[in-house]
């Protein structure tokens, strides 16, 4: 009886229902089960698994990490097997997964982007598809898919073509209208958008004069970045309808109440399992005592409450 | 039942006591009930700093006994300070134990321990097995100057022979603790153990393979998760031993056919180390 | 004789001549009179003077203020007295300056950038003009000069048109491509770049369900953004030879030197000095010895080292 | 001659005395020579954390006398966290004494002081300064809890009447210590002095106006640089006595021709104040 009148915390994104509002970030969450001696999988709403590619990647050259004042640069280089050996060796262990279980797809070509979802989401193990537009496209340096708006919009399409499970879009923050691109991607058929990918930067090594990261430059995560994820996530709210994924220096239940109070729907929590694993458990614990202390029966009635011309009914 | 023994955990602690035995090295003992019986040497933790404020950070676990381990931390940036700080009776919480240790067995009877700087920390419990088992020790350790030298009588006391080095030559060695190596006469030892910067490592690697010595190294890096979730720890290891993309070692050397020794693949060195063989990694 | 052999820290800036290759950031220095008790002005490079408009601007509502995990996040809105109230009550008083003093100047239409340059640079107190166009512009809410290459180009040539003094022109990080936008405000007349104003953020109040800034969004300054400051200036150096003004959360000499190693000829320090007002002379100390250290004669001599493409002999 | 004198500066101070009353409210002793002269009541300090990692805190100066100034603080935040870590010996730089103090002269022979929590830390110098005068002081002192009133007897020691409220009712009267401001009858103080949160500073100013006493604020806001640099502490301000732009308190109203009190500007907390008249303020 207590527990029926606990918070609804359960959140729709498309077809894809979560029990509790928080998924794990893509890549740095490994497919979950390197966590589970330290925090009960059950306990997450869902783990986004590495970004997997068509073909093997070896990934970058190391050093690919750099702790940062409040932050954390990476390149990892999206190194994954590719989706053959993905499909043949991973993804059945992610059956037991007591989470939702969200493939990541990265790609260098709409194409690439269409063959590898429909692969990976025509697996009964996989629950839904999320788009990495954030990633490094051929050819220009540092551009990406999510930097374009025309090839933001073929790739999201092309996607979409291929399965009806839920598409999460996950944008990047380094253009200079991030609402534009959400818009686009929003008529292009996502059902949810993950904002924000993390924010390039890089660190100079002044005794050796090289970058640090082995790729030179990285993506910055973790709370240096939080005030641009939760302005990002304001004004992309502002432009779309689609439920977001509010994702950003998250490290406690605080925090994730920004980018709700924004008007995301759910939040990502990457870097923040680095400083704690117990970090997403406190979160959802967090949010619960919010929402009761102040008479909510449900986390939906707070979303986007800060933003006054916030667009959604999520 | 043996792996779930030893898998991992949170394990909340609480500073039992605190040692400073130079200004910016602290040895912190921690009460913890289940953790000193289920770590092998070589096996290190993540510690979480208790503000919140800052990323978990992965310290070697320097003595484990009964309900009581301990971690050597030198002060280099905010975590380390974070740590530093914390006085007798204050909680800290621990991923632990992780990574692989030292396979032990395969250094045989004549094992040389070589340290550099804070990477003393990882070889105590390695020398107390090897101690134990009846293996004749050297100490092997450098650091920058004589008082940066921490316990080097914890090794001592269990038979080892101690040679000391320091960069600026205020005791032992003037220089490098690996220069002391090259001087020995091949297989002057059964099996090295090493921990310390990459660089040291690297130059017992090689000084490893010119002495025909097998060689275990444990590498510091900066980790992000500490458990193998985000490939972010690396280093290139030779192909077979990971189920991981492979590539050649110098693109330009792939024509003509690569060498099996040219392949490699990036191993994570907080899941597939901290320890590797010297000779299987090609960095 | 042994100043003699003191590395040499000058720089040129167009026809600016600084002796420290510091400058303080505009809007945090005041004029510098503010900081005089605290530290010897004639130990700085210059002072970029708070930017100035044409009419004048009563600011944003309180609270401007944020601190947010190794940042600050603000949104002053040019708080100024306009530029006939300027000349006729402050800018006398920078004449006794024992540094340089830059003017910055601030508008809303390429008008408004010509004639308060037109008028500022036309007294002897000013030193040289800094352009500020990463302030929000009229219409669009968030867009500014600097994320629009046109109005970019216009208000530089504008500028240019008026003065012969030293014009940097202040690039905004808030772009897809920052060194497309430094190519064409280099073509347009700019003798330097100031690389980069403040990344736009947000942080709102949970318990209040409003954003923290009277403003709702703002600006976030100090080391949290170092990466994508430093990032900035490297691709920046790739695309001009003009001399650029390295600036984000600088409060230390190795900071200044990633900046620098990155292809920076000078640093801008702004929130650093609301750690401590000292940090402008350790930063010339601890240059000072780093150059001295590696034998170095002087500073242009590791400007961009670290950066392989670095397009500039500054 | 007395500007000079009085100016501000870099002071580097030392602790030589610490004293933790609650658990998360600490009373930093500093050693340092030539402030304590200079301070006037009411004035505060920029304070360098030693770290480097985070920027300078405002906080008041609470005592002053010979060559020792003290601190009170709160842990709310990184800041104070590591400032109220500071041990006896440890460094300290301070910009100080910085801000216009309180215009005691102006609050005539019965004043009510009143401090909400930590607010209290601004208060004792003024109180010292006006029972050396002779003023009849009572001061209304509001906390969270019991346990976070800190130090009232210090104040009673001067003489002053000491009233007390709680938010939660374990001492004193329970709710605002505003609300016994309000129950007053009106003149009842020649002046007032406040300092704390902002939301119990409005009240002041509105009771102040009720009661028709003068009084005189010590504002709390987030400062960046603290010394008048960046405009961003501000508070809405009666036009009159700042130099800088004008506007109107609402626009809306600004039809038929505002009156002298809808015109503003905004005036810097660290700068023009942080004390402030209460009826200057247009917030
Ligand atoms: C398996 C493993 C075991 C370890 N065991 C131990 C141990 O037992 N004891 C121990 O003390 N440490 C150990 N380390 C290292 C320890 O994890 C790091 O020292 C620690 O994480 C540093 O955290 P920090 O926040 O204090 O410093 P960070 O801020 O993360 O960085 C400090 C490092 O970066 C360098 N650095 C930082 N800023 C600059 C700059 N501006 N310019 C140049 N260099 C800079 C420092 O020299 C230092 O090496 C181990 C690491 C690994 C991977
Ligand atoms: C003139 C002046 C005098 C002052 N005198 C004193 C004094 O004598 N003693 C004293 O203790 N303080 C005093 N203060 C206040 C003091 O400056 C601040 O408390 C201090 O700067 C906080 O720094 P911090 O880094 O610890 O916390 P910060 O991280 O800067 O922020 C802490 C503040 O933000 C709020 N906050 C932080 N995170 C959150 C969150 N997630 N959700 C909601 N709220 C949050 C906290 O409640 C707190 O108020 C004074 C301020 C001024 C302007
Ligand atoms: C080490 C690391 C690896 C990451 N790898 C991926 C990835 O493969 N695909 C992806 O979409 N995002 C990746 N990200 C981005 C995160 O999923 C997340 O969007 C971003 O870090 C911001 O959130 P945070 O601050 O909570 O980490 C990675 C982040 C980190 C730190
Ligand atoms: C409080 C504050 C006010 C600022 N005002 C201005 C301004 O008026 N004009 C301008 O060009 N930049 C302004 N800036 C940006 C700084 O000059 C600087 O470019 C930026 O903060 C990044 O550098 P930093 O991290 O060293 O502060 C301001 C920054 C801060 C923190
Ligand atoms: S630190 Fe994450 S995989 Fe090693
Ligand atoms: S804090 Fe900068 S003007 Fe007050």
């Amino acid at each position: 009886m207590a527990e029926a009148t606990q918070p609804d915390l359960a959140v729709a994104l498309g077809r894809l229902r979560l029990s509790w509002p928080t998924l794990m970030g893509s890549g740095c969450y490994g497919s979950g089960e390197e966590y589970a001696p330290f925090i009960d999988l059950a306990a997450l709403g869902g783990v986004v698994l590495k970004s997997v590619t068509r073909h093997p990647r070896l990934g970058n050259a190391a050093p690919r990490l750099v702790s940062t004042p409040s932050g954390l640069l990476n390149a990892i280089g999206l190194q994954n097997p590719g989706i053959d050996a993905y499909l043949e060796n991973d993804v059945a262990n992610f059956a037991d997964r007591p989470c939702a279980v969200i493939g990541s797809v990265a790609g260098f070509s709409v194409d690439d982007y269409a063959y590898v979802t429909e692969r990976l989401a025509a697996r009964d193990e996989i629950d839904a598809i999320e788009l990495n537009i954030s990633c490094p496209n051929v050819g220009t340096e540092g551009e990406t898919f999510a930097c374009d708006p025309s090839l933001a919009e073929a790739a999201t399409r092309a996607a979409r073509g291929v399965t009806d499970k839920t598409l999460i879009v996950k944008l990047s923050p380094n253009v200079t209208d991030i609402a534009a691109i959400a818009r686009i991607v929003e008529a292009a058929g996502a059902d949810a958008l993950a904002v924000i990918n993390t924010v390039r930067g890089m660190s100079i090594d002044v005794d050796r004069w090289t970058p640090r990261l082995g790729n030179a430059n990285g993506g910055l995560s973790g709370p240096a970045i939080r005030p641009v994820a939760v302005l990002a996530v304001w004004e992309v709210a502002r432009a779309v309808k689609i439920p977001i994924v509010g994702q950003g220096g998250i490290e406690t239940a605080r925090d994730a109440l920004e980018f709700i109070l924004a008007g995301a729907s759910a939040v990502g929590i990457g870097t923040g399992n680095f400083t704690d694993p117990r970090v997403p458990l406190n979160v959802v614990d967090g949010i619960r005592d919010y929402l009761a202390a102040r008479g909510h029966s449900a986390l939906s009635e707070i979303v986007g409450k800060a933003n006054p011309r916030f667009a959604g009914v999520r | 039942m043996y792996t779930l023994e030893r898998s991992p955990a949170v394990h909340r602690t609480v500073v039992s006591d605190r040692r400073e035995p130079v200004p910016g090295i602290v040895i912190l003992g921690l009460h913890v009930p289940h953790l000193a019986s289920i770590t092998l040497p070589g096996q290190f933790a993540m510690v979480v700093p208790p503000s919140g404020e800052q990323a978990a950070t992965a310290l070697g676990i320097y003595e484990a006994e009964g309900e009581r381990v301990s971690l050597m931390l030198v002060v280099v940036g905010p975590r380390t300070r974070e740590l530093a700080a914390l006085q007798i009776g204050a909680p800290l919480d621990l991923l632990a134990p992780l990574g692989n240790g030292f396979e032990l067995d395969a250094l045989g009877d004549n094992v040389a321990l070589i340290a550099g700087g804070v990477g003393i920390a990882s070889l105590l419990l390695p020398a107390q097995a090897l101690a134990a088992r009846g293996a004749r020790l050297t100490l092997l350790y450098g650091a920058r100057t004589a008082a940066a030298l921490v316990d080097a009588d914890r090794f001592a006391a269990l038979g080892a022979k101690v040679v000391l080095a320091t960069d600026d030559g205020t005791r032992g060695h003037a220089g490098f603790v690996t220069e002391l190596l090259r001087a020995l006469p091949k297989h002057a030892f059964s099996g090295l153990a090493a921990c310390g910067p990459s660089p040291m490592l690297r130059a017992v690697g090689r000084a490893a393979a010119y002495l025909d010595i097998p060689a275990q190294l444990a590498l510091e890096e900066t980790f992000a998760c500490g458990v193998g979730a985000c490939w972010g720890c690396v280093v290139p290891h030779a192909a077979s031993s990971v189920g991981t993309p492979v590539g050649l070692i110098r693109a330009k050397r792939a024509e003509p056919p690569a060498r099996e020794s040219d392949r490699f693949c990036y191993a994570r060195i907080c899941k597939e180390g901290p320890v590797f063989w010297a000779h299987e990694l090609r960095w």
